[in-house]
């Protein structure tokens, strides 16, 4: 199977629909991939914190935008991508909290998005586009058995239609 | 989408504010103006209660975060009830599990 | 408030997909409007028929064009449009099942769909346009409270910005 | 996403079939498929349970429809169980409540 757009969802910039996106990503998983549980669990939370940052991202220059989500998938592979128009940011440059151990570390509220991300998905990508960042995160697992959903769409004709029983 | 905050003070000098629901962005700053306001009342022994807590994201551990620092600068504590493995997780990872006493249950957390 | 586009989702024209479609809708209505649980289930039936004849349009003539959902409202009313790419019709011309009464109702297990998106929503429309079909499904009912989610938004800074207790 | 379809053989002449979760378009052919194996076993006093429905709409409705007709036509029947008032509502609309006989509960479905 090649790499296929699932589906398409633009949501306001606003935190009230970070709960709707991540309804929708865990759909979808659940749906279409053999995932465990827990690794959709782990794709949920990486896709809030991915939206919150493009929330906020949006609120600085254009607070009208909406947060665009993609679902791709592939035989061996499940793709989110979460795109906004803000600034961008060069994530190899971020400050890292103290460690634990550091009393500093309370003062540490934030920052705990990003190292989320990465620890939680297969892959991620952080993709500085001319007009915002595009957060692309993987899972791999293999499709569920009803990936070929043609096979079962029912026509939509009557039992008459059946052979006689 | 609504976030459940309830408060118990039968267990004196411990206070337990029970969550239930999703705590993320939207949610979490009613998480924190309860949190301010059970302060604000002298109440410095919180223990949030987790277990009805379905997700917990970055903005949560910030207000929990926030919350206990504030707590401690009045030699208060912030303590937490926890044994859903996806919310233990989180902590997990981020390491805070190193920062935050967490229990599993309301009772080991005031007996302690 | 001006009639506002809230949300737009693209979904396969595949049956499996409207379990989400569903879910975003009564997310949302729930979240944003005034409405007993009641019409929330109403509202996410007729999606669902819409939906249902939707990917049926689109299988006929585009099997890969998306289902295009979007939701929108306005002070007094939500707004759900549902858009193919397929053939189109005209509904006042549909065939109406004969009366319950008759023995040859049982032969009608189809055109349900139609009259049930009639009867649950306030208002419902057929829009038949170049492209394909367009049904707008109308609720009425007021805003929550959280309308203005602008202002419950938590600035991300510190419990330190908070004036001292 | 998945429609739960459980077979009671224990109240014969009756079958009883308990339906869980949502029927639409996408889970609707598995209980087509079902009902048809129960009529092609010889099953013609069919009982389906719809207690455990979320959700029904009107591709749902046709198989049912569909099942009773082929059912009648073996001097069979199938009725229903259902007591929620948002399935029932389905029913009512559509005036598929003057096909069906609809029950409280699968006793009183049996005991007819
Ligand atoms: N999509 C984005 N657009 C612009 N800046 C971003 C984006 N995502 C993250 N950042 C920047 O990276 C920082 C760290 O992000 P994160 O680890 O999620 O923690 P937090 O959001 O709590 O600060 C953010 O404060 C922000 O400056
Ligand atoms: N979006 C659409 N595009 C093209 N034809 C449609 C569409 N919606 C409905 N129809 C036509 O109207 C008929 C009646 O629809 P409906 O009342 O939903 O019942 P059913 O889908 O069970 O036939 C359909 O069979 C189809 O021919």
């Amino acid at each position: 199977m090649q790499r296929a757009l699932v589906l398409e969802l633009d949501v306001p910039s606003s935190p009230e629909y970070i709960a709707i996106v991540r309804l929708v990503v865990a759909s979808v998983a659940s749906a279409r991939r053999a995932l465990a549980d827990e690794r959709v669990d782990d794709l949920k939370l990486a896709v809030s914190e991915a939206c919150t940052n493009a929330i906020e991202a949006n609120r600085v220059v254009h607070p009208d935008a909406p947060v665009h989500v993609e679902i791709w998938e592939a035989t061996d592979r499940l793709e989110v991508t979460i795109e906004d128009s803000g600034l961008g940011f060069d994530p190899d440059k971020l400050e890292f909290p103290p460690p634990i151990t550091d009393p500093e570390r309370l003062n540490f509220e934030r920052g705990l998005g990003i190292p989320l991300i990465r620890t939680l998905v297969d892959n991620a990508a952080f993709i500085r586009k001319d007009t915002g960042t595009c957060v692309r995160m993987t899972v791999f697992g293999g499709p569920t058995d009803g990936d070929d959903t043609g096979a079962i769409y029912m026509d939509m004709s009557s039992f008459a239609d059946l052979p006689p029983l | 989408m609504e976030l459940g905050l309830e408060v118990d003070d039968s267990r004196r000098p411990y206070t337990v504010l029970a969550v239930k629901g999703e705590v993320d962005v939207y949610t979490a700053p009613r998480l924190r103006e309860k949190l301010v306001e059970l302060v604000s009342q002298g109440k410095h022994q919180i223990v949030v209660d987790l277990e009805g807590v379905d997700f917990l994201d970055s903005t949560g551990l910030g207000v929990l975060v926030g919350g206990l620092k504030r707590l401690r600068s009045h030699d208060g504590d912030l303590t937490l009830v926890c044994t859903h493995q996806r919310i233990l997780k989180v902590f997990e990872i981020t390491g805070l599990t190193k920062v935050f006493s967490i229990f599993g249950s309301v009772d080991q957390a005031v007996a302690e």
